[in-house]
């Protein structure tokens, strides 16, 4: 079978987000005024083929963990759609 | 009337629309040319024919309306080892180096998608370069923009340098100089022209001219997909609404494949693996493929279904057509195939067989066994129709140039210097170089900032010096004045580092060449250039024209960019634009007459953009080219920066200011001669041409004195370098004008941020 | 002294890397990103540019390459290893530096000279400075944020594993930390001080022709290097 | 009320994706053998506040077609919870 996951990268909590305020900032100049706790992160879509939706998942946390994301600074995660 | 036999015949791929008028339109062939297809083939084209048509007699590839002009530049001198008409042109250095330059213009793209559409720029031009077989060694960009007080402006302004940058930076190519310009006429069509500049063995110079039947053409590099389909010809057509809706799938740059490709290309050509090589760019398949022909003066025939794709589904026309960027076509003889794929594949890259070279002469192109297109090939680059556009100068052009400010004279003389400072247009420029890498390969000698780079040749101790230039104000007010301008300027700037001016490149920016009065602007822009070229003896060696740019709100300026190389014996003689000691001597060069027509001075301070722009004297600019090199190679000079944008107050301004980097700009104290009838605005900010400020140790003051004298240059020393922190100082008569050297340096420094981050 | 220099898909400075050693009178050679063995190097380079196109994060791609394993173990052997820009964020992804380069502060790419103070000249690539030294070498990236958690900063600073840090000399109109990297930390070595990574370039200022060569003792250090006897940490 | 947003903009199908490309080929070399058709985007998430539901809904398209996609090359998804 084959799955359509999304995969979530964002900055952990705590860590400074210059983009998230970045873009906070230019919402606010454009009088965006109700947008605030804005964070920027990266969204990573692929099709994982896997015998159900648990093994997808797994597959796919054990990819943000070897590569996706960065133990250090983010936090990912994940959804599991069937195709 | 007999029916004459076909040439060749092809037939319709499975699914083609019909031929109508309207599909013949909307490929922007007219009545004419439509007749001179079917002329040529006997039948009328098919709908892959008639696609390719449109690609290679648009204005972007066929240069049907500029063509006899482009002739009359000079082209020729003992410098020159290949002219105009190959990937890039390419002059000669010391000990059998080579240089290949060349400048493009991504300027509808750019309006566009200025992230993507100035990333593909800078990528193209590249590997017009290292298809020459040279190592890219510099960049370059220039760049027009509307006002920045329009956040459209702001968009496409700060795209378009990320867009440099980040592809530059990733292939790992130091840009060393540009130039960015802010005008009205500019918003809704800015301009993006990007130079590479590369280095090679002259003797492993390679052209893209195919040869040898039965040779295999291969395409090499990333998959093809549905990218920039018609980009040649949407770069040949007003910016409109309607092309914003018909616009192409954009182009999307890949750099890390960009920097694999540059590597495989030098590999291919210094191993001998290969016969020819080019690029595939506007038009993609069907210009690489077809000008390699022509060249050569053989046939080719294409496979497209064995191209790789990346989208499933695609048909031959949109397989020929498609501007999918980093992709290469290479011949290569059959039995050396598997030596191409092995070093494609060493840089991670496909190599794939997808047409032969053949002697009928056809351009010919099978889809599964289908044949969809039989041209004849000489015929299809050679004989489009050419057109002889009228050429008559507009009476509001007549007017503007003969006007003079209504306004009343400023009264704050020294006001002004702020003023114009703080215009983006003269202001310091680092919010952009400071995006781009300007130190990578480890050869830089001058980045940007100055009035030239300087590279180091590697291996070598020789320098190059790199610019682009076009002063458009003057363009537009006197076509012919401003054309040499355009060159002199570029001259000016590398002279000013020590170099000698060796030869350029150029990329013509214009509107639409049917309106009579563009035309005019664009032949007598030509023929300014070439008199220049011809007076300094740099030829050109290359160049391209883009044409149409026009968005709803009329022509841009006219902006016939110059891009020029000059050569510095030894490289450690190079000369810094600032000021560099305290107690040094200032002397100014050249002839000041307080010529304020055209200037930044009548336009930002009198709202005034009109009157004749400084007329360009040849001479005396070739006599202080003379000047700068000879006192560069006797290392005399501390500084040395042109006067232009802003005249000579801005120059001494820009000489003090330096690097934010050093801890306080210097100043300095001049004091200029007023001769009876020339204003203090005049003698400040007047714009004459072949004027630099330089300064120099006081023992070497004779010396100096000597050397002017000599080679004819006015040389008058006017002053002192004062130490950190100290003000500039210029007395006009009895008049002295003072500025906080701190202030000139946060003006100048903080223009073009604090309006972007607004 | 035998330099491996490594060249990773989209790397561009190893040349740079590699004129700068050969000037002191080691030994350069290349290793690709698909070799496994270091062929006797004594010292290894991983070098600038962006490798795999800095996608996903700058050297997470590069970090899997076939000779990353034999760098391992070269630096778990107490050999020099330096890394360079793409070459220090390959170190932290790698797990053989601590932390991470994250996006400048700024958002934007950055081509200046920064001012950088030597704090350790006990590593093989800065014995030939003084302690304190300040020089100006340029830097060239887009993710030179130096981050890490609060505990693993605490615990280089404790260290002394700082090997160079921004400053700002006085009254320039720029400041001395050009990226936002904590602590001003522009470079940093393991715990046993043989891995080194920094964000800026010394090898772009070795060459006297260029005007400045104050970049050259990283290198002129390496090349004299001999590793100190060995002390038994039992 | 307040919700909280979460935006993904994916580069739009057709166009190259060199990131999404590069990012494939690591997960095969990898051994992640089942990861097929790969995009990278950003995930971009903040808090809206808004009368209901739909209104926070229309800012967030608001926001994405003013500022947080490029019209010309991504397309976007948002999706809306309350806080
Ligand atoms: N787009 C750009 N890219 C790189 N460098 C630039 C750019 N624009 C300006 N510069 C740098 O700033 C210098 C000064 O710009 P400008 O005032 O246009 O110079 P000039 O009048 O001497 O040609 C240029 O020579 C160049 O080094
Ligand atoms: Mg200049």
């Amino acid at each position: 079978m084959s799955f359509r996951v999304h995969i979530r990268v964002m900055p952990r909590r705590g860590l400074l987000d210059p983009q998230g305020q970045a873009v906070e900032r230019a919402l606010g100049a454009l009088q965006f005024a109700g947008a605030s706790n804005v964070h920027v992160g990266k969204a990573i879509e692929l099709d994982v083929a896997a015998q159900d939706e648990a093994s997808a998942r797994a597959a796919a946390r054990a990819m943000c963990d070897k590569l996706l994301a960065n133990p250090v600074t983010e936090d990912f995660e994940i959804a599991v759609e069937p195709k | 009337m007999t029916i004459a036999t076909p040439a060749a015949a092809a037939q319709p791929y499975p699914g083609d629309p019909a031929l109508t008028p309207e599909l013949v339109r909307e490929h922007k062939l007219n009545d004419r040319e439509y007749a001179e297809i079917v002329g040529m083939l006997k039948r009328p084209p098919t709908v892959t024919e008639l696609g390719v048509f449109s690609a290679l007699w648009s204005e972007h590839c066929s240069y049907k309306h500029t063509k006899p002009v482009l002739k009359t530049f000079p082209t020729s001198g003992p410098q020159v080892v290949q002219g105009p008409g190959e990937n890039a042109g390419v002059l000669r250095l010391p000990d059998g180096w080579a240089v290949a330059f060349k400048i493009e213009s991504h300027n509808h793209p750019s309006a566009v998608e200025p992230y993507q559409g100035a990333a593909t720029g800078v990528g193209g031009i590249l590997r017009d370069v290292f298809t020459m077989g040279a190592r890219p060694v510099a960049v370059l960009n220039s760049l027009r923009f509307g006002p920045l007080d329009d956040p459209r402006n702001r968009y496409l302004f700060a795209g378009a340098v990320k867009g440099v940058g980040d592809y530059g930076n990733c292939v790992g190519v130091p840009t060393l100089g540009g130039e960015v310009t802010f005008a009205p006429g500019y918003s809704g069509n800015p301009l993006v022209n990007a130079m590479c500049v590369g280095i090679l063995r002259e003797t492993d110079l390679i052209r893209a001219k195919a040869h040898g039947v039965g040779n295999i053409l291969m395409a090499v590099g990333a998959r093809t997909g549905r990218d920039g389909i018609h980009g040649a010809s949407f770069a040949s057509e007003d910016l409109s609404e309607a092309s914003e809706a018909r616009r192409p799938q954009v182009q999307v740059g890949d750099p890390f494949t960009e920097k694999l490709l540059l590597e495989a290309s030098l590999e291919l050509i210094t191993s001998g693996t290969i016969v020819a090589i080019q690029d595939m760019g506007a038009a993609g398949l069907t210009s690489s493929s077809a000008e390699m022909a022509a060249r050569g003066g053989v046939g080719v025939e294409l496979d497209t279904s064995k191209v790789p794709l990346r989208e499933a589904g695609m048909t031959p026309y949109e397989i020929l057509l498609s501007e999918s960027q980093e992709r290469m076509l290479v011949v290569v003889e059959p039995h050396r195939i598997p030596e191409v794929q092995a070093i494609c594949a060493k840089w991670e890259l496909g190599a794939t067989p997808i047409g032969r070279v053949t002697d009928d002469g056809l351009f010919r192109v099978v889809h599964n066994g289908i044949t969809v297109a039989a041209i004849p090939g000489q015929s299809l680059v050679e004989d489009v129709p050419l057109y002889y556009p009228e050429k008559a100068e507009s009476p509001a052009a007549v007017a503007r140039r003969s006007a003079t400010p209504s306004a009343a004279p400023a009264t704050d003389t020294a006001g002004a210097l702020l003023r114009l400072l703080d215009d983006p247009t003269i202001a310091s420029k680092r919010w952009v170089f400071e995006q781009y890498d300007s130190t990578v390969q480890a050869n830089t000698v001058l980045g940007p900032g100055g009035d030239a780079g300087v590279l180091l040749v590697e291996g070598t101790n020789f320098g190059l010096a790199v610019t682009v230039d076009c002063p458009n104000r003057y363009v537009a007010l006197d076509p012919y004045q401003g054309g040499m301008m355009t060159v002199a300027e570029a001259a000016r700037n590398v002279a000013c580092t020590g170099a000698v001016p060796l030869g350029i490149t150029n990329c013509l920016n214009f509107g639409n060449p049917d309106r009579p009065e563009v035309f005019f602007q664009f032949a007598e822009a030509v023929r300014g250039m070439s008199d220049a070229c011809r007076a300094f003896g740099t030829p050109v060696t290359g160049g391209n024209v883009s044409l149409y740019n026009e968005s709803p709100i009329g022509a841009v300026d006219p902006t016939p960019t110059v891009g020029m190389v000059g050569l510095l014996a030894d490289v450690t003689t190079r000369i810094p634009s600032a000021f560099q000691r305290p107690g040094d001597l200032v002397a100014i060069l050249g002839t000041t007459t307080g010529h304020l027509g055209g200037s930044m001075y009548w336009w930002l301070i009198r709202d005034f953009l009109g009157g004749p722009p400084p007329p360009c004297d040849l001479a005396a600019e070739r006599q202080l080219q003379r000047f700068l090199a000879a006192a560069a190679a006797e290392r005399l000079l501390h500084s040395a920066h042109d006067c232009a944008d802003g005249g000579l107050a801005v120059a001494a301004a820009e000489a003090c200011i330096g690097e934010p980097y050093t801890s306080q700009p210097l100043g300095a104290g001049i004091h200029l001669e007023q001769p009876a009838g020339i204003s203090p605005e005049g003698l400040l900010y007047g714009e004459d041409g072949a004027r630099a400020v330089v300064s120099f140790a006081p023992d070497d003051v004779d010396r100096v004195r000597a050397l002017a004298r000599e080679l004819g240059v006015p040389l008058a020393v006017a002053g002192s370098v004062t130490g950190p922190g100290t003000a500039l100082r210029i007395t006009v008569g009895s008049q002295t004008l003072a500025w906080e050297t701190t202030e000139l340096r946060r003006t100048y420094l903080e223009a073009i941020p604090r309006r972007m981050s607004a | 002294m035998r330099v491996a220099i490594l060249r990773f898909p989209g790397s561009n400075c190893e040349p740079d890397a590699y004129r700068a050693v050969a000037r002191e009178g080691g030994t350069p050679y290349y290793l690709f990103h698909r070799d496994t063995d270091l062929q006797d190097a004594d010292a290894v380079i991983l070098p600038g540019g962006f490798s795999y196109g800095d996608y996903l994060r700058a050297g997470a791609i590069a970090r899997f390459s076939p000779i990353m394993p034999a760098v391992e173990r070269h630096a778990a052997d107490g050999k020099p290893v330096l890394g360079i820009c793409n070459g220090f964020q390959i170190l932290c992804e790698s797990g053989l530096l601590p932390g991470a380069l994250e996006r400048n502060a700024g958002l934007k790419y950055l081509s200046r000279p920064v001012d950088v103070r030597i704090e350790r000249v006990d590593t093989p690539f800065t014995a030939h400075y003084r302690k304190g030294d300040v020089i100006r070498i340029p830097i060239g990236h887009g993710d030179g944020r130096f981050t890490a958690a609060p505990e693993t900063l605490a615990e280089l600073e404790q260290q002394g594993q700082v090997v160079l840090r921004y400053v700002e000399r006085p009254k320039v109109d720029a400041p001395g930390n050009p990226n936002g990297a904590l602590n001003d930390i522009a470079g940093i070595a393991n715990r046993d001080g043989n891995v080194v990574g920094m964000m800026p370039h010394p090898e772009r200022l070795a060459d006297p022709l260029l005007g400045s060569e104050v970049g050259r003792r990283f290198f002129s250090s390496l090349v004299q290097w001999k590793r100190p006897a060995l002390v038994s940490h039992a």
